[in-house]
């Protein structure tokens, strides 16, 4: 017979996402049942979101390690070294659930999680970015769920004074149910003043310290770990509503407190809030805590263990400090006007024990709410595998110019300005490229020198659906081109995987599959991850989002005399595109807009070629030869090429070979990967090309900046004023009623 | 006639704007404030004359747009 | 020229404001807490920056307005000395009193940000002397609460004494006759919602902002 | 005790959330609402029971802080 302690049944437990297995194991613990507080404990602990049960097995398989990396994933965030005795403190998390449920919040609460992630490590923010997927733009859902996310991020990060310089918007039908709002935070540290959730010891000071804790978002952890149904908007728990205000305050005295020798260790409330940082830090401490909850700021009346220790109320942090200097603390927070409490001490038992009101309420072992977490190996298998798709198999448009309007009005490919504008990408001084420029990658310049950070998300869930292994190898490589067109040396990613239900096992071979071809892409690219976050259960009804394992990349730009954008191009640049083009059509943008269909193989990545024509191209960058770069992805030639062209303000005349074995709808709007296209004065261009071909890199001219519209031999032309108005277009007239009507 | 809404944030749901005047009241010695909350008006003008039809319909505005229901709460007049 | 930054708990321009400054005048500013009572001695140039004062909760700038510092800006702006409010600083500015009207919600209701047209409508200011024969100028903008109002006769009144400094070339928030920035009456004290400290670095936000900073230096 | 305080824009100000509040209810197909403002509701905890005294404080309260006269006006319940 099952035990169950008094006021427990089977029910309860099961509504605490713990299975009859996971209960045991429990039992076997304690040796004896777990009380209300405890199981609450267990169960947010041992969630998906927190404990990674499902995805754990198969992360191992990142490279994370490497010449630049101070700090791997583990830790509230990664570190790299970006020289100079500084280092770079990045992260990407998700908060897809909370903002389905209410965008503004969902949205705005998952930019201060991130930011919080950051500077608890001792960084200062300098930069956000945010990657979008919404369902198709006439799903009734999703302009009211658009203007909310994109205000929420804006009302938060704007408030807290951090520039929101970058990010990607997709929309499909596979997201309708589930949209995913990832956000990632980039901050500057020295790399001798970083701060870690482990180094405490028995015997030190638990300070709370930020604002109150509330009832908000009980068992939000949970939540983010289960799939929805019709009933999920009745059953949610009270939504977290973020404080941007207390966040930047927080910010200053954090840092403030850095700068004295006074923490031992610390570490944000996020998800699970005072349960996962209480637990995080004694087991990576190795040690045992106490709490009295009875001195837990509070902000509503007879709160009970188990709703402090499971709230999610925003904006809170826990410090571990070295025994005498609670009084620093005090002094800092007070001036800031914050919380701040000594609610216990580090203790030398290993265990977690809580007191409120007089009585023990809690008392087990910390080790295994993390040693004995579940991990499941859970079965799964590939997709089968898709045929490829060339141009010469699909039909040959008649106007070109036509086709490229279609596509770059398309709502993955207009202009998100309409987004960006909402965004405060200015404040800091440092952002030398944002959404505005024409740059494949934001670029931030580090406060007081002139190198910068280059930094980009990037993923493209349609290959991922289409090849799961392929897929996760476009995502890294990507993003890895997208920092090299800025003239960027890329350093290292962050990552954020949101799947459906990783109990099927259709679901689970996507996430093993993309796992698995980001891992070689990483591995042979230098490109360790240093951070990152999973996202499952993203599924309604039974309906799974696409694949989307979001990459977010960051490199490093040593000179910011030496780089490149796409806005550069003048009157009579040569174009070339480096890299081979076969007219590689399957799971493209092409065939999306114009066929309507989603077939075909996902183009194959050749990381080799992606890291030589990389190389090669950041090269040209240095050598100041190139006016403009961009890398090719949606969309291919055509697009790159509309991009460059309007950014330049000038037209572009391309040349296809009539005679060479891809068709000219192939030449312009194939995906071929590890492509660039590049524009250079005649001078640069030949030097370029010598330099190419000496190094056996696949070079090709193909066209003349010129003229007032992009053509392509001599016909097919779409003129830029037109062109402009159909890119800038299409997000207003989709948002434009509900702009009126947001708040 | 004009209907009058109020819309109150549900009571458990933090309220930063409230916690900020409430503080800079004190800040300004109006001690005897001990908590602050800071909701919504929102006054429409109606065509018509039937007051209980009209209020059916702002209820249904109430919940399709002027109030967020995830935090919000609202009541609402009809003069 | 000695400078006094003023900080709130919530400003986010403080920096790029004492950085801007340091720029142009090769003396950094002191910064000043909101608790203070009065400014540094000898201070001659005080600038409000940009940011969330305190949380811009209840109104923009209205908290801020009543902060401990406050008095001590009223009364140096009294002496004749200037006093320049960015964005936020604006929106102080004009809940304080030191400046007519009022800052309202956009139009459009959204945050925006971008590098907006600028028309100097007086170039024989204090502020915009340096700007010579230069009338337009690109200033980025960010702001949700730009929305410049004052009633018709305000409205007149200080179009007719040159009070308007800087006018929107594309009014992006709904500012009633595209005002952009506005001084008071004696000609010392500025407020704008465009952000004059974001342009004057090639490599961030253009240069179109320094003179306004180079001209305070001629004038103080 | 608790005070409502009512802040309205003045008559003769441009409201844009009033206005962008209409223009979705019409476009909701609500056509019956002429027009739309958006005030805000201010609630204070107040000690004491002098109903009296306690109003004309917030009167005073309203004036210092609570409402901006270049663009709103107020009106105070005190319950
Ligand atoms: N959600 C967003 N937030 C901020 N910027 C965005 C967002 N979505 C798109 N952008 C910006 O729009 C531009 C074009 O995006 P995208 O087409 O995804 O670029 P690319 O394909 O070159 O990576 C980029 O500068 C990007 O930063
Ligand atoms: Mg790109």
């Amino acid at each position: 017979m099952t035990q169950y302690a008094d006021g427990i049944a089977a029910e309860i437990v099961a509504e605490h996402g713990i299975n009859d297995e996971e209960y045991a194991i429990i039992l076997d613990r304690l040796g004896r049942a777990p009380n209300m507080v405890e199981l609450g404990i267990f169960s947010v602990m041992w969630s998906e979101h927190c404990s990674y049960k499902s995805s754990r097995a198969h992360l191992g398989k990142f490279p994370t390690s490497g010449e630049k990396v101070i700090q791997g994933p583990g830790e509230n965030a990664g570190v790299i070294d970006i020289g100079d005795g500084q280092a770079c403190i990045f992260k990407m998390e998700s908060h897809n659930h909370p903002s389905y449920i209410e965008p503004y919040q969902g949205a705005a609460t998952g930019v201060g999680g991130i930011l919080r992630d950051v500077f608890t490590m001792g960084a200062r923010p300098v930069a956000l970015m945010n990657a979008l997927r919404f369902g198709a733009p006439d799903h009734e859902k999703t302009q009211h769920l658009v203007g909310g996310v994109v205000a929420g991020i804006g009302g938060y990060g704007n408030c807290v004074g951090v520039p929101t310089v970058g990010g990607e918007t997709n929309f499909h039908e596979g997201y309708n149910g589930n949209i995913l709002v990832n956000a990632m935070a980039v901050g500057l540290a020295e790399t001798d003043n970083i701060f870690y959730a482990r180094g405490a010891e028995p015997g030190q000071p638990i300070v709370y310290v930020g604002s109150k804790t509330g009832r908000d978002g009980i068992h939000g952890a949970t939540m983010a770990s289960a799939e929805f149904d019709d009933e999920s908007e009745e059953k949610r728990p009270t939504v977290q509503v973020g404080d941007p205000f207390v966040e930047k305050k927080l910010i200053e005295a954090c840092l403030e407190l850095m700068a004295t020798d006074a923490i031992a260790a610390i570490q944000d409330m996020g998800a699970a809030g005072l349960t996962s940082s209480s637990v995080e830090m004694a087991d990576k401490g190795g040690i045992g805590i106490k709490l009295i909850m009875d001195d837990v700021p509070q902000r509503e009346e007879n709160m009970s263990t188990y709703e402090m220790m499971l709230s999610e109320s925003q904006e809170r942090m826990l410090v571990i400090m070295k025994p005498g200097r609670e009084d620093v603390a005090k002094a800092i927070f007070e001036k800031w006007e914050l919380d701040v409490a000594v609610i216990g001490e580090t203790t030398d038992t290993g265990r977690m024990v809580l007191e409120h009101k007089g009585e023990i309420v809690c008392d087990i072992p910390v080790a295994p709410l993390a040693d004995d977490a579940p991990k499941y190996e859970r079965p799964y298998f590939a997709p089968e595998v898709r045929a490829q798709i060339n141009a010469k198999d699909v039909a040959q448009p008649s106007h070109m110019g036509e086709v490229l309007l279609k596509l770059m009005s398309s709502p993955n490919m207009a202009s998100k300005a309409w987004i960006w504008r909402q965004y405060d990408r200015h404040v800091m001084a440092d952002t030398a490229a944002s959404s505005e420029d024409p740059s494949d990658a934001a670029i931030v310049r580090v406060h007081g020198t002139n190198k910068a950070l280059a930094i980009t998300t990037d993923c493209t869930p349609r290959y991922c659906y289409a090849d799961p292994f392929e897929g996760g190898k476009q995502a890294v490589a990507e993003a890895w081109r997208n920092l090299t067109a800025t003239g960027a040396d890329p350093i290292a990613i962050t990552d954020c995987l949101n799947f459906g239900n990783p109990e099927r096992e259709e679901i689970m071979g996507q996430f093993v599959g993309c796992v698995e071809g980001m891992a070689q892409a990483c591995a042979a690219l230098n490109f360790p991850v240093v951070s990152g976050n999973v996202s499952l259960y993203n599924e309604t009804n039974g309906v799974a989002i696409p694949p989307t394992p979001a990459v977010g990349g960051v490199g490093l730009i040593p000179d910011m005399d030496k780089r490149a954008g796409f806005g550069g191009m003048s009157e009579g640049h040569i174009l070339m595109v480096v890299g081979k083009t076969t007219g590689a059509m399957g799971a493209s943008t092409y065939l999306r807009v114009v066929e309507g269909r989603e077939d075909g193989g996902a183009p194959m990545v050749d990381l080799d070629r992606e890291k030589a024509h990389g190389n090669f191209v950041r090269g040209q960058i240095r050598a100041g030869r190139i006016s403009a770069c961009h890398d090719l992805s949606d969309g291919g030639l055509a697009c790159a090429a509309a991009d460059m062209a309007l950014a330049s303000q000038t037209g572009i005349k391309l040349a296809h070979d009539a005679d060479s074995d891809v068709p000219m709808h192939g030449f312009l709007f194939g995906e071929d990967q590890a492509r660039y296209l590049m524009a250079a004065k005649k001078d640069d261009a030949i030097a370029i090309i010598q330099d190419a071909k000496a190094e056996d890199i696949d070079i090709q001219v193909v066209g003349l900046a010129g003229g007032t519209a992009v053509s392509v031999n001599g016909a097919h032309h779409l003129e830029l004023d037109r062109l402009r108005a159909a890119w800038e277009g299409w997000m207003p007239d989709l948002m434009e009623p509900v702009a009126e009507a947001a708040e | 006639m004009k209907a009058k809404i109020h819309v109150y944030l549900k009571p458990g749901v933090l309220d930063p704007q409230g916690a900020a005047v409430a503080g800079a009241l004190h800040n300004m010695g109006y001690e005897e404030v001990t908590a602050a909350r800071q909701g919504k008006l929102i006054e429409l003008d109606l065509t018509g004359d039937d007051a209980d039809a009209a209020k059916a319909r702002v209820d249904e505005m109430c919940q399709k747009l002027l109030s967020n229901p995830v935090i919000e709460s609202y009541s609402i007049d009809i003069a | 020229m000695k400078s006094a930054v003023i900080v709130f708990p919530g400003s986010n321009c403080d920096r790029d404001a004492h950085d801007a400054i340091e720029r142009v005048t090769g003396e950094k500013p002191a910064m000043v807490w909101h608790q203070e009572s009065e400014l540094p001695e000898g201070t001659e140039f005080v600038m409000i920056p940009g940011g969330f004062s305190y949380g811009d909760y209840l109104r923009c700038g209205a908290m801020a307005s009543r902060s401990a510092i406050l008095p001590a800006v009223v009364a140096h702006a009294a002496t004749g000395a200037p006093v320049l409010g960015v964005c936020n600083g604006f929106q102080i500015l004009t809940e304080s009193g030191l400046l007519p009207g009022a800052l309202m919600r956009n139009a459009g209701l959204t945050f925006v940000c971008e590098k907006a047209p600028l028309k100097i409508d007086n170039g024989n200011t204090r502020f915009t002397s340096r700007y010579g024969a230069t009338s337009e100028l690109i200033i980025p903008i960010a702001h949700h609460d730009g929305n410049y109002f004052a009633d018709a006769e305000t409205l007149d009144r200080i179009e007719g004494e040159g009070q308007v400094v800087f006018r929107y070339g594309n009014n992006p928030n709904g500012s009633q006759r595209d005002i952009a920035g506005v001084m008071n009456e004696q000609g010392n004290v500025l407020g704008m919602m465009p952000h004059p400290e974001r342009a004057v670095d090639e490599k961030h936000g253009g240069t179109d902002g320094l003179a306004l900073f180079e001209s305070l230096l001629g004038s103080a």
